[in-house]
């Protein structure tokens, strides 16, 4: 089993006939995921010759044809937050944008829309969900994991990608790895992966990555103390930025972020989470 | 991660856009030099206040912000002003400003809570400096409200706060009027923060906003036409300008390793075992996920121009960044007749087998599995070379 | 028993400092209604003599102090709007604008908050609740009215209290009066009042009073038919109008609308409702 | 009771709006005389549309509306359309507008839709005349969008509905923007209609708004400073502006009974007594509820100034509106020497025993307790004068 998607998936892409699009749709494919269709307003009624997948202008015909739940947003930034709205509007459960850098006001309209909705989104700026073997909903590489009993959370992708390699070279497997993304403002966070993973019986242990900006850690921190009876490990990137010397260029620069990573650490310390140093220490942390 | 994606508009730049809001300001104009200065000051009169225009921090504490009585002194202190130069930014433009006696400051800002996904209203009545210090800022009564974007800003949620701060009833009406136009400016300018610090009250009990700052949100920039121009180009190096350029994030630090990466999550890992080594990034960039073959080829050139650089590492795991276009990319740089260094590779991920394929037979690479393997390489090469 | 209000709510005035809020809020307590204060922002911490009821700033405070569920807004039209917004905010159950002639487009605003809150709204540009004997939140004449089991719904204020005060000179009481106003747009309609009336005890017969404009009596009508087993009078205003040489005087104004009254009426009788021809002969037509 | 409370804009007064919003409109001028008419059409060049400006109905019908191939017609055509009356309103101005060819015509407008409480975006293949005729119109595939004020329009609901029409993909864009201005234009101006019809597609596959309509809120006007002056105020009488100024609703009527109501619901109620009697009034003044002794007193000034009201029925249930408020109003307008008319009043609610006591002794007042009873004996004093 797995959480956020599953085998019975049915997997629509907004943004099919773009590049990335029809590439990733194709490498899902590959990877054993449902696809059932996708979006390219003006081009509805033609065929995506190379995945076999009908083509529709509006996410509500899609879903009326298709009975699509879950759907990945290939679309440009600019209109990522309309495509994310409309997904909404049609009751697509399972809302996963690839496309990152959306601005910001967007975001806050589309959380304001999740608020009174029944959508889940997760990203924007996200790789997207992987449950190996069976399904992936995104940009996952095929193959960078084997199934398991280790659930896998993290903001950035390619972390994720590294942590579930490594773990894939040490034998061990993947129940679902999500990446909930690296945007500003984002859909699901820690909490709501902590408490699927705590719910899915497939789920045995959990590892969080984590890194600099915003508080999502420190409330992971809590959330787990409450309410995670499963054992957590965790990575937190970037623990060098906070003493080292590198600290008057991060903060010139404005985009790189500093924080007081001694501060995420220590709560999730506090939280009895296992704090790994390195990613190529995590597989020994987990209990086989 | 955690990426800010904001950009700072200058003091100047920032009071133009309040005024034009309708936002009551006191006045002031722009100066190059100490004989504008001067006229400025005179038309204005006196006193005035001179502000050394930055984006860096500790402009005060510097000497850049010096009330100015009479004409006496004028062109000593706007000299002294313009050499100043904080963390390597020389000062290029002094705002002159009529000085204001006032009753009493008040701080009031739309910020963005990003983890609640919403602008939010802040007002406290510990204005100007007060508000900066953290022993104060802790004492001091500072009030929020949350504001739901597609609702938008309603008075009863601004009398809330005035309410529970006391401000006086007879200011309530300005107060209002001028957080719904700050709301306006940051709705409209797709800004990250509007903040009028401090907003004072005159004996004349009007308000005025006497010193703003507003950051936008760069991710926005396409929709903000206006705002193009307001940034100032002397800012940033070549660099910086190549980079806003292809769309990739360029980072300059004091090291001789130059770094190039897909996501900041890389990024961080990457410094992270740098670091570790007691050894420093010379510029990091990050090509973001799905980067075209222009934007890498662009990248590469960019570390391989930089005489500070001495080592490359280029760390890619794709997902929606495809190795195989990775690898042209690289190909094509190469091919330029630019200077030959030493690059330091890992390149896994989606469709890695045919990037691979495509680069194998290139001299200028070493190819490693794993960060740690690639990083520690590349210290090492780098020690090898200083012994 | 009674709708909406009862002896047990606890009513507020919003404007209570104003020359109508004061006035109608004595009017309220001499009717028996359990006033508990008002707001009039700047005034906070005052005290409104006359009905020595206390003043606070926000709605906030307010129910925070008096645990108000119900408020009566007096406030004039263009911060009508942000008075219902407050209301909501605070979690009033029940919130009655006396106020009309509220900008349309503030409607729509206050219409969609609605949607997203478990408040009710009456009117604006209503006369508000009447429970004979128990409570009025509004603006009805004390004494218009003696209790009894006749349940009367009306658009119009003044039709209201014309047809509540011929059936007090008829010997017939009310359960409860409901005028859900007269604006373009309005909160509750004659469904939520209808169900209602029919779920309520002490309410046996139900007064419909329509008029020209809108379509809310036709789906009355459809509703009527559906769900309400109680008998139902209906009175229809107007009715001279669709057929009368007023017409092109009507049409002209572009502010007293034409209709085609004998739809409404149709549609009424259709779904099994008595129709008054004129308001006179509605006591005769109570079961008695 | 079903109040629309909207008021509609000149043809050329919407067009300018539009014009300002940048929507694609033909050129156009606006005259006053057949010599400008024939001036401006010369610089906008032929042919030309000459369109009469006017509210009412039925303009085309009566030959306000005219192509104009060359100079040779024109002077005599505008002075024919300058001759016009239009249910008693002479057509004062001629909006002279460049003549268009187009290969389809399509219906684009922000209605609102009350019952809902939402704006709704329409969009029709079947625009111009074909919209407004109901056979067609029942024919036609008309499309509609609610949209959540609050949320605002979005991109993917006017696709749907382009996608429902199925208008070609290559005008979608130009649809967006501009249904998205529109849609501006609705919000900014307090809209109730802001209607494009028709909107055509030339044969360079380009978008243009050859009519237009707006109507706005009434009750929005207090923030409409700019739509003041769009108000034509020629189009009132003496009534119309006093019962603007005073907030009251004024109805005229071809009857000779003059009434005065608070509310709708008594007014209607007022009017189905006086039509089943056969009579009608000369006009028709609801006070609403709440009103002040001043604008009471101005409503029977009205009244009694009125050359065609030959008996004042004053029909009163009172629960904002105060009894005792409304007989010192009414005292007020008896003291100011204007001409005297029988009063036939029914006072009745909210402190109507201290009202009766201050008008008891008037000697220009018959009273009586209930509609039925007044308007019958109104009526029948009418048709004892008449005899």
């Amino acid at each position: 089993m797995s959480i956020l998607i599953g085998a019975e998936s049915r997997i629509m892409v907004q943004g099919i006939t773009g590049r990335r699009g029809r590439f990733h749709a194709s490498q899902m494919l590959k990877a054993g995921s449902q696809m059932v269709g996708g979006t390219s307003p003006g081009k509805g009624g033609e065929w995506c010759n190379d995945v076999r997948l009908p083509v529709f202008d509006t996410v509500r015909d899609c879903v009326d044809a298709t009975n699509a739940d879950v759907s990945v947003i290939f679309v440009p930034p600019h209109s990522t937050a309309d495509a994310i709205l409309e997904s909404i509007d049609s009751g697509v459960k399972t809302i996963i944008s690839i496309t990152g850098s959306i601005p910001i006001q967007d975001m806050m309209v589309v959380k304001s829309a999740l608020r009174h909705s029944d959508s889940i989104l997760v990203g924007p700026n996200s790789p997207g969900v992987l449950v190996p073997g069976i399904s992936i909903a995104g940009i996952f590489p095929i193959d960078i994991a084997t199934q398991g009993n280790v659930g896998v959370i993290s903001r950035s992708g390619t972390l994720c990608y590294e942590v579930v390699g490594t773990l894939k070279q040490q034998g061990i497997g993947v129940s679902t790895a999500v990446g909930i993304g690296d945007d500003p403002i984002i859909g699901i966070d820690y909490l709501t992966c902590l408490e699927l993973f705590e719910a899915d019986p497939h789920t045995d242990q959990i590892v969080l990555i984590g890194g600099p900006g915003g508080d999502s850690e420190l409330k992971a921190a809590t959330f787990i103390m409450e309410n995670v009876t499963k054992p957590v490990i965790a990575y937190i990137v970037g623990e060098s930025l906070a003493t080292s010397i590198l600290r008057p260029f991060f903060s010139r620069s404005g985009s790189l972020s500093l924080d007081s990573l001694g501060r995420k650490t220590g709560a999730l310390k506090d939280a009895g989470v296992l704090m790994a140093s390195k990613i190529s220490d995590i597989p020994a942390m987990i209990k086989k | 991660m955690g990426v800010e994606q904001s950009m700072k508009l200058q003091e100047y730049q920032a009071k133009s856009i309040l005024r034009k809001a309708g936002i009551p300001l006191p006045t002031s104009t722009l100066a190059t030099n100490a004989v504008q200065v001067k006229r400025i000051a005179a038309e204005i009169g006196y006193p005035v206040v001179l502000k050394a225009q930055t984006l860096e921090p500790g402009r005060g504490h510097a000497g850049g912000v010096r009330i100015i009585q009479n004409e006496h002194e004028i062109e000593n202190v706007s000299n002294e002003i313009f050499k100043l130069v904080l963390n390597q930014h020389p000062i290029q433009f002094i705002l002159v400003e009529k000085a204001f006696t006032f009753l009493k400051e008040f701080y009031l800002a739309i910020i963005s809570d990003l983890d609640a996904g919403t602008p939010v209203l802040r007002l406290s009545e510990a204005g100007g400096a007060t508000y900066l210090e953290p022993e104060s800022f802790k004492n001091a009564l500072i009030v929020d409200q949350p504001i739901d974007i597609n609702a938008g800003m309603k008075d009863f949620q601004i009398r809330g706060l005035m309410t529970k701060l006391g401000i006086d009833p007879s200011l309530w009406k300005q107060f209002q009027t001028i957080a719904h136009k700050v709301y306006d400016v940051y709705r409209q300018y797709d800004a990250t923060l509007v903040e009028i610090n401090s907003l004072v009250v005159t004996q004349q009990n009007q308000l005025y906003a006497l010193d703003a700052r507003i950051s936008v949100d760069s991710q926005s920039l396409f929709r903000q036409e206006s705002l193009y121009d307001t940034f100032d180009p002397s800012y940033f190096g070549w660099e910086e300008r190549q980079a806003l350029k292809y769309d990739v994030d360029y980072h300059s630090f004091p090291g001789e390793i130059g770094c190039m990466v897909n996501g900041m999550g890389l990024a961080y890992l990457t410094i992270d075992q740098l670091i570790a080594l007691n050894m420093m990034p010379a510029a990091m960039i990050d090509i973001h996920g799905g980067a075209t073959s222009t934007s890498i080829s662009s990248s590469l050139e960019m570390l391989l121009l930089n005489p500070k650089v001495k080592v490359i590492i280029i760390n890619i795991f794709g997902g929606m960044t495809r190795c195989d276009e990775t690898a042209a990319g690289l190909l094509h740089a190469f091919s330029e007749g630019l200077p030959k260094k030493p690059v330091f590779i890992r390149l896994e991920g989606t469709n890695d087998d045919s990037g691979l394929d495509l680069l194998h037979k290139n001299e200028n690479l070493i190819f490693f599995g794993t960060t740690e393997a690639l990083v520690n390489a590349a210290v090492g090469w780098l020690k090898g070379e200083e012994q």
